[in-house]
């Protein structure tokens, strides 16, 4: 059964080969040939899912060794995978997302000529993703890792003659690499302090280890994950990001890519656990995100910008689940799925929607859809309930656990996360009735695009419709299904699992939950369902004109780093050219001047001639006599 | 002292047919051109298959030098014409066998004569006898064991470079044509002089070496030192040291002694530039590991800490420097400090991660550096400038010569899947067991190497289409036939990388031994 | 000393003397065999002279060369003879009454100057590089030394097709100088030796056919300062004399370890002396350097070689050079051992000084003669470097230098003389722009001379330069070595620059035309560059040759 | 009378000719200061010889009037036919080459 495992990425990693280096002749038939070997990977994955379930807890994991992949004096690394419970997870989600996603692609980049690389990048990306989540070691988590960075940036750079998107792909891969130094310094420190880098011994060993070596080792950790999951202070590529094709935002930038910081942390969960002062810096990047991200939800008017803040702030609250060690992987990772589906299912009723609207994405351009575009409609109300945590959907359950573990990490710490956890929900139902409410309701602002066309909103083809529906089902029943059908358990001999008890009882906190859901909603429905949404943006409060500009990060970013950075190269560029190089020419210089004047003591004349050789000798002699005399 | 010696001196003759080849390339009269440059592109495919022999009966177990070869050469001054690889040197051969085929077909229409030049000027003829000829010298240098003869080696092989350097220069050219041939002798003399003061100054240690060892045996010299048979005082050994590491730095080259690459690789053409900074450059590395750890390692350990910050400098320095550049080549070139300061770094941190990590990344670095390089000389051919300004939205017209740019690219900044990665991880994992802090700061290079490879990307590929790039052919048969071999060997080994290794790491034992480290071991036996 | 005694032991002379008969003066016994060499080319010369008496013009010029090449070549063969008979080793020894030494080292110069000036000679002969003048071939050489340059007289004896076949003669009497100037054993010898090679020497600088000023020039700025040169040899040789009482090598060196047999006591005063000694000896060596052309004694070289027509420069160039050098080793290794530590520290300053002197000031030359000159300048310097070394492969060394450098020096100049143009030969360096792509071939050796000069590997300048460096460092005077490192640095940048200047810069449209030489012209090249490359890949041979003759008789 | 003294007078001579090449300018001038030092030379020569009571001395001054008679020849030579070419013996006046 193993020996399916690298099957998983092979089939997609052939797709991506075949599409990529096909050629032209490939064209009329590449998006099926790539939306098939996704599906073929999903399957495999549902068969060994049911492989999985047939066996006892213990036994379920399996490994598949392929071969040596670096083979050096004491550093050994292996292309060998690793399928437990939580890989499956991600397994299913990636692979099954990703199906849909390729479906719904078909259709919505029906008249794009470059639609065969687009598949053969997104299996490229299934592949790496895969492999992230399969391997057995950290040098090819690394390995899938920086896979799905690359595939991240040639999607969001797909649209290339647009400048944005091809500097948002740059931004978006640059930032990653920052992240990545983390991932590769904690590499680093796990081979020196443990000699290896595979999971399996270094967890084992986690317990030997220093305190401080373990935080160390944390906090690199953390820093590739704020990197990958767009987490305070690298979170500012993911708005950019949103310049990529909507499916690419749903699948990578949604649903699977960004949470692999989460994995990273789970998988990582025996460093972590030992490691508290790590754990406490985990919670805060994600409170922090969590809020900042959903401050910037509310104030965006780009239906993706917005989204895409909602996706930063519901991975702080996976991060912070994550931080909050065994009361919290669990829910960290149910979070995850159920994310992946809403998440996805309202990305694609955004793009869904763009499609209708001439590929227009300011929500204030929109109004009143509901009516045009029915199945969009339902599909991403769904999927909005699901997200603010409308008691009995799936984000219901997942939101409600993680805010109930926040609570029982006890103590201040505890409350406070609490609060900001509680805070985050509020928000989170506010901005999504916004973008609910300028959508589908209100009156029609629909404006011409650049050609001067008005747009025509229509439902969109079937292709792209089957998925939405069917991620909102997902969406609708994924919470019930895991809370009854033991997700904990399923995922407990991986991650561990420790129930927390919260200091006001778990129904108080669900209750504050649903409370602050419902004070979100109205204010939103105060601000936008009763009164007409103005078609050019107020100049709004501070604070709003600040979560326009992202809170300000970019201009940050630009003023510390570009600008500094530019500065810096100019000068380097001259250093290297007149001081570097200049004393060398400088020297060589120097010498020809030397040698001109020595010139000038050649002078043709044969009585100095005589005079050089006269004083010559009378320093010959002078010397010689020295000598001796010394 | 020698290990299998062989009846058959494969050694020799791997060197001997592309100096015969060149030679005869020469020899070809001028109306004949394009029979020269299929001579050459022949010959190099025989020193390919050669340098496949030489990797095949190489023995990773065996002796630490094979196919050895040992002759009297010149008795007074204890010189023997002495041959013999380990691991490294097969390595570096391969690469170096591999490449210049390559190069060859890269650079077919590099030297065609202008209708203005003579009629007996036969710069085709030339140009591919002297790069057989580099091919040659650079092989005989990665196999001499003896001190000598590897020197002369070393100053010879400039002879051809300075040539092809200054000869044939990129017509690609801003400014007027007395302008370009002024900026290529430039930079072609620049070329020559540096190598040559380093070349001079390792003259004297070399002279140095024979006063106090007597004789230039790398073999005998180290044995003896290891037996204590031959007693070196300690500022001695670190003078000599000095001299012979001075040359390769320069060559190498190792921050400050950089600047003549970027003015060489500029002002030659892709293929040249590929020759030097790809092969011929490796010679110093190279002869980093075996001649200065080798015979002084006692004054490597010595120098290591400088050392190490000088390659950190050349790392960080050269890839900002890279950022700030505008034209394509000199670009790459700063590209290649920043890498050779990896490789310097991976020498002299001293563990085995390191050093086989330093041997991988000459290699890898070679083919990325060529298949980026070339592809750039081709996309610099079309449009007939090296500014990146000059270009953007090429991905549109030519979407094969973008993609494999980009690969290229990506290889340079070393993802993962690719060779570079390999290397270059090895190196950061072996500096940071022993220096963290050197590690933590190199690391930075990974972000400074994205950083200026999509720049250039972004700015020469993407956006919208100038209008001079609009009739911009894609990339044709022969240049896919040197980009798509390349791109396939860089991805073989970034997943498979063993038969490389398995070449190399005995060589790295030897070499730990020689300075007698031992890596520093984990602090938790974890529980494997 | 006192005067008394002086005068006392005098008196005693005379009387005695008066008393009883003077015995016989013994007759001067010769050894012919061994002094072939010299002895067959002196010949040559005095047969050649008859020849310009007596043989009709238009036979002159074959009868000339065909003796020349004979003699030179036959006084070879001596040579070879007298090395294989053993007299470069076992049966080394003093000849001629101690006035000529027939050992290792002399043989070896005297082969190593006979084959250059076989080489030289051919370059001499040759008529082939100008256009006929009138019908007639014409050589590098005035058509009548005496007739003012541009006057009628001169018209009409180039009408007449006259030709300074006196070039033979001369040459002829300069190689039998040189050949006893590094074997003379004796001060006497030295200096008779020094002005038999020195004046037809002045003579050929002034027999230019071309640029005749110049070379008249050179020959009065050669002549005086070889003279003024001379004459401080001469005083040196009298104080030494008066130091030593007397003039052979031998006795000087006795006196100066202080191993003299018997002192007269009334020489006592004198003898030992060492005021007069090291005075007189820094003079002898000054006439020496100044041969050699080493800083400070230099400034006549880039003159004289620019001015004098182009073989006889490169004659000059290679075996004057060849020449000094044996006199200046067999002075300071036969006559001043004891002196050593007296003289290193001062030639190491002139070493110094010759090195750097010549490499820099080489580096802003425009006129490929001058060029040269400076080159040869900074060559004489790493020779001292080798001589210095004051150790048998010290001597060995510069044997091995010597007969590297001399054949790089005579083809470099026979190149020079096939580029011409209108004027002549094309000296000035902005002509030779793109040579390399209007004759490839001529460049190509020209650049072999060049990196030869440069030191490059794999040519005889490195094995020559590696030889002497290396005896230098085993010598102790490893200062020396870099200091000659740092000056290769520096004189290798302007051999590039020839040679960026021969290939990478286009041909300018009025540029120089290659000549197409005869024969011998070529055979001199060949030759050239068949040495250079053959010393530089395989020079063990000459390196054993250099060892086995690196032994001094005394 | 001392013969040291002859010494003194030979030093003279040869100071006095060196200094006469040094400042004259008149070519045969320079060249007779020339042939004053070689006459210094033999005055030492000779007197030394007087003082070793050996004859080396006398023949080499001897020779040295042979060498310095053909000096005379060969340098006049040279001398005359510049003169006749640029009507000036001056040294100074040939200096084309320089530099």
């Amino acid at each position: 059964m193993e020996n399916l495992i690298a099957l998983l990425v092979g089939a997609p990693l052939l797709g991506a080969a075949v599409l990529l280096c096909g050629g032209r002749r490939l064209d009329r038939t590449g998006h099926w040939i790539g939306t098939l070997l996704a599906a073929v990977s999903f399957a495999i994955g549902l068969a060994l899912f049911a492989d999985m379930l047939g066996k006892g807890a213990e036994e379920r994991a399996l490994y598949q060794r392929l071969f040596t992949w670096i083979p050096v004096e004491g550093f050994q690394a292996d292309i060998a995978f690793q399928l437990d419970q939580l890989s499956m997870t991600f397994v299913l989600l990636i692979s099954g997302v990703g199906t849909l996603i390729h479906v719904y692609s078909i259709g919505y980049m029906e008249h794009d000529e470059r639609r065969r690389r687009f598949f053969g990048y997104l299996n490229l990306f299934v592949a790496a993703m895969l492999l992230l989540v399969l391997a057995d070691n950290y040098l090819l988590l690394y390995f899938g890792w920086e896979g799905v960075g690359l595939a991240s940036y040639l999607l969001i750079g797909f649209w290339q003659h647009k400048p944005s998107a091809a500097t948002a792909a740059k931004k978006a891969f640059l930032v990653n690499r920052v992240g990545d130094i983390g991932l590769s310094i904690a590499i680093m420190i796990m081979f020196t302090t443990f000699g290896t880098f595979a999971f399996g011994p270094v967890l084992e060993a986690s317990g030997q280890a220093s305190q401080g070596t373990l935080t160390a080792i944390g906090l690199m950790l953390l820093l590739a994950a704020c990197g990958k999951s767009a987490q305070v202070p690298l979170q500012s590529w993911l708005g950019d990001a949103m310049e990529g094709p909507t499916p690419v935002s749903a699948l990578i930038h949604a649903a699977t890519m960004v949470t692999a910081g989460v994995y990273l942390i789970v998988r990582s969960a025996d460093i972590f656990n030992a490691a508290p002062d790590a754990q406490l810096v985990v919670t805060i990047v994600g409170a922090v995100t969590l809020l900042f991200g959903a401050i910037v939800g509310c104030a965006k008017d780009d239906i993706k910008k917005a989204l895409a803040g909602s996706t930063m702030s519901q991975i702080g609250y996976m991060i912070l689940a994550a931080g909050l060690g065994p009361i919290g992987y669990v829910f960290a990772i149910m979070h995850l799925v159920t994310h992946g589906f809403f998440k996805a299912g309202l990305f694609l009723g955004a793009g869904s929607v763009m499609h209708g609207m001439n590929d227009e994405v300011d929500m204030r351009k929109y109004g009143g859809l509901r009516t045009y575009m029915p199945v969009t409609f339902v599909t991403f109300g769904l999927g909005y309930l699901a997200i603010i945590g409308f008691p009995g959907l799936s984000g219901f359950f997942s939101k409600d656990k993680i805010i109930e573990a926040a609570f029982a990490k006890g103590g201040a710490e505890g409350w406070i996360l609490g609060a900001v956890t509680l805070l985050g929900a509020a928000i989170t139902a506010y901005y999504m009735t916004r973008v609910m409410l300028m959508t589908f309701f209100g009156e029609k602002r629909w404006q011409p695009d650049a050609d001067g066309n008005p747009p025509h909103p229509h439902e969109s083809p079937r292709s792209m419709v089957i998925p939405m529906v069917l991620l909102a089902v997902g969406s609708v029943a994924g919470g019930a299904v895991f809370e009854f059908a033991g997700f904990v358990e399923w995922l407990e001999p991986v991650t561990g699992y420790e129930h927390g008890h919260p200091p006001i009882g778990a129904a108080a906190v669900t209750a504050c939950t649903v409370a602050v859901m419902v004070i979100g909603v109205g204010l939103a429905y105060l601000q936008y369902g009763r009164r007409p949404v103005p078609a050019v943006a107020p100049r709004g409060s501070l604070l709003t004109r600040a979560a326009r500009r992202d809170l300000l990060q970019d201009d940050f970013n630009h003023a510390v780093f570009v600008t500094g950075g530019t500065h810096l190269t100019r000068s380097l560029v001259y250093v290297d050219h007149s001081l570097v190089d200049g004393v060398v020419n400088g020297t060589a210089a120097s010498v020809g001047g030397l040698s001109g004047r020595l010139r000038k003591l050649q002078n043709g004349y044969a009585r100095s001639y005589a005079v050089s050789m006269f004083g010559g000798t009378a320093v010959l002699i002078a010397a010689t006599l020295l000598m001796r005399a010394v | 002292m020698f290990g299998t010696s062989t009846a058959f001196p494969l050694l020799t003759v791997t060197a001997a047919v592309p100096a015969v080849g060149a030679i005869l390339t020469a020899a070809v009269p001028a109306a004949r051109r394009t029979a020269a440059k299929w001579l050459a592109l022949l010959v190099s495919l025989a020193t390919l298959v050669l340098a496949g022999i030489v990797f095949a009966r190489f023995e990773p177990g065996g002796e630490r030098y094979q196919l050895t070869e040992s002759y009297a050469w010149i008795k007074d001054f204890g010189v023997r014409y002495e041959l013999g690889v380990d691991g490294i040197g097969v390595a570096l051969i391969a690469l170096t066998a591999l490449l210049v085929p390559f190069v060859i077909l890269a650079g077919w229409h590099d030297a065609d004569p202008l209708e203005t030049s003579s009629k007996r000027w036969r710069p085709t003829q030339g140009f591919f006898a002297l790069i057989l000829m580099v091919e040659a010298m650079v092989i005989l240098s990665f196999e001499a064991t003896d001190v000598f003869l590897f020197y002369i080696l070393f100053e010879a092989m400039l002879i051809p470079m300075y040539f092809l350097i200054g000869g044939f220069g990129d017509r690609a050219h801003a400014g007027s044509d007395e302008n370009a041939a002024a900026q290529r002798s430039y930079a072609a003399v620049k070329f020559l002089l540096y190598n040559l003061v380093g070349g001079l100054i390792m003259l004297a240690a070399v002279i140095g070496l024979y006063v106090v060892a007597g004789n230039f045996s790398l073999t005998e010299i180290a044995g003896a030192r290891a037996n204590g048979s031959l007693e070196i005082a300690t500022s001695t050994e670190r003078w000599l040291f000095l001299g012979f590491f001075f040359a390769f730095a320069v060559k190498a080259p190792l921050w400050p002694l950089h600047t003549w690459l970027p003015n060489a690789m500029g002002e030659a053409t892709a293929p040249v530039a590929v020759l030097i900074t790809a092969v011929v450059d490796k010679v110093g590395t190279f002869a980093m590991l075996r001649f200065c750890l080798g015979l002084f390692p006692e004054a490597s350990k010595w120098a290591t800490p400088a050392i190490v910050v000088l390659a950190l400098i050349s790392i960080v320095y050269g890839a900002l420097v890279a950022v700030g550049q505008r034209d394509i080549k000199r670009l790459v070139a700063y590209a290649s400090i920043s890498h050779f300061g990896f490789i310097i770094l991976g020498i002299f941190a001293m563990t085995s991660q390191g050093q086989s990590g330093a041997t991988l990344y000459m290699v890898n670095h070679g083919i990325s550096t060529a298949a980026l390089m070339l592809v750039a000389g081709f996309l610099i051919s079309r449009r007939g400038s090296r500014l990146i300004a000059d270009y953007g939205g090429v991905q549109k017209v030519a979407p094969v010569l973008a993609g494999t740019f980009l690969i290229g690219g990506l290889a340079t900044l070393s993802l993962p899947g690719i060779a570079p990665f390999v290397s270059e991880f090895l190196v950061l994992v072996g500096t940071y067991a022993r220096y963290p802090v050197a590690g933590v700061i190199a690391t930075t290079g990974i972000v400074l190497a994205a950083l200026y490879t999509l720049v250039l990307y972004q700015r020469t590929m993407t956006g919208p289409v100038k209008e001079e790039v609009r009739k911009l052919p894609d990339l044709r048969p022969r240049e896919l036939a040197v980009v798509v071999p390349l791109i396939a060997v860089l991805i073989f080994l970034g997943v498979f990388p063993k038969p490389l290794t398995d070449v190399v790491n005995p060589a790295v034992r030897h070499t730990m031994s020689d300075v007698q480290q031992k890596d520093p071991q984990p602090e938790v036996e974890a529980a494997k | 000393m006192s005067a008394p005694a002086v005068a006392s032991s005098v008196h005693t002379l005379w009387t005695t003397a008066a008393v009883e008969p003077l015995e016989k003066i013994p007759a001067p016994h010769i050894e012919y065999t061994q002094l072939a060499p010299v002895l067959i080319v002196v010949g040559a010369a005095v047969l050649s002279v008859l020849v310009e008496a007596f043989v009709p013009r238009r036979g002159r010029y074959t009868a000339q060369v065909f003796l020349s090449v004979l003699a030179l070549a036959a006084a070879f063969a001596a040579v070879v003879g007298l090395a294989a008979g053993g007299y470069g080793s076992t049966k080394a020894h003093i000849a001629a009454m101690g006035a000529i030494a027939v050992d290792g080292p002399a043989l070896f110069l005297q082969g190593t100057i006979l084959l250059a000036s076989i080489v030289a000679v051919f370059t001499f002969a040759e008529r082939r590089l100008d256009p006929a003048d009138h019908g007639h071939r014409v050589d590098s050489f005035a058509a009548e030394a005496a007739a003012v340059p541009g006057s009628d007289h001169e018209k009409a004896a180039v009408r007449a097709g006259f030709t300074t076949t006196e070039v033979f003669p001369f040459a002829l009497f300069a190689v039998a100088g040189m050949l006893v100037f590094p074997a003379a054993n004796d001060l006497l010898t030295l200096f008779i030796a020094l002005e038999v090679f020195s004046l037809p020497l002045y003579l050929l600088c002034a027999l230019a056919r071309r640029k005749r000023l110049m070379s008249q020039e050179a020959a009065v700025k050669y002549f005086l300062l070889g003279a003024f040169s001379s004459a401080f040899l001469l005083f040196g040789i009298a104080l030494l004399y008066g130091y030593a009482g007397s003039v052979s090598y031998a006795v000087i060196a006795d006196v100066v370890d202080g191993t003299v047999a018997s002192v007269n006591p009334a020489l006592a005063g004198t003898m030992g002396n060492d005021a007069l000694l090291l005075i007189g000896f820094a003079m002898v060596l000054m006439g020496l350097l100044f041969k050699v052309g080493a800083v400070p004694f230099h400034m006549w070289t880039p003159d004289v070689y620019q001015g004098a027509p182009t073989p006889v420069t490169g004659f000059m160039a290679a075996a004057t050079k060849v020449a000094a050098f044996g006199a200046l080793l067999r002075l300071l290794y036969v006559v001043l051992p004891g002196l050593t530590w007296d003289w290193r520290p001062v030639m190491w300053g002139v070493a110094i000084l010759t090195m750097l002197g010549g490499a820099i000031v080489a580096i802003t030359q425009t006129d490929i003669k001058r060029l040269l000159a400076y080159s040869s300048i900074a060559h004489a310097g790493f020779l001292l470097a080798g001589v210095i070394a004051a150790t048998p492969s010290g001597i060995s060394s510069v044997l091995f230098y010597l007969g590297a450098y001399s054949f790089v020096t005579i083809g470099a100049f026979a190149v020079v003389t096939l580029v011409r143009d209108a004027g002549g030969e094309a000296t000035h360096l902005s002509k030779w722009a793109g040579l390399g792509r209007r004759s490839p071939l001529v460049a190509a050796v020209f650049a072999v001379f060049l990196l030869a000069f440069a030191g490059i590997p794999l040519t005889s300048g490195f094995s020559g330069k590696f030889a002497v460096f290396k005896a230098a460092a085993e010598g102790g005077a490893g200062a020396l070595v870099v200091v000659g490192v740092l000056s290769s640095a520096i004189a290798a940048f302007f051999y590039i620059r020839v040679i960026v200047l021969m290939f990478f810069s286009e041909p300018k449209a009025d540029g120089p035309t290659v000549a197409v030489p005869s024969a011998f012209t070529t055979v001199a090249i060949t030759a050239g560059v068949a040495v250079t490359l053959a010393l530089g890949l395989a020079p063990q041979y000459f390196l054993d040759l250099a060892n086995q003759a690196s032994v001094f008789v005394r | 009378m001392n013969p040291v003294n002859y010494l003194y007078l030979s030093a003279l001579l040869f100071t006095i000719g060196a200094a006469g090449v040094l400042i004259r300018r008149n070519a045969i001038v320079v060249f007779m200061c020339v042939e004053l030092m070689l006459n210094a030379c033999n005055l030492a020569f000779v007197t030394f010889s007087r003082m070793h009571g050996n004859l080396d001395g006398q023949i080499v001054a001897f020779f040295t009037m042979v060498v310095a008679a053909a000096e005379v020849v060969v340098g006049l030579a040279i001398i005359v036919s510049v003169f006749r070419a640029r009507h000036s013996a001056s040294v100074d006046d040939a200096s084309l080459m320089k530099l």
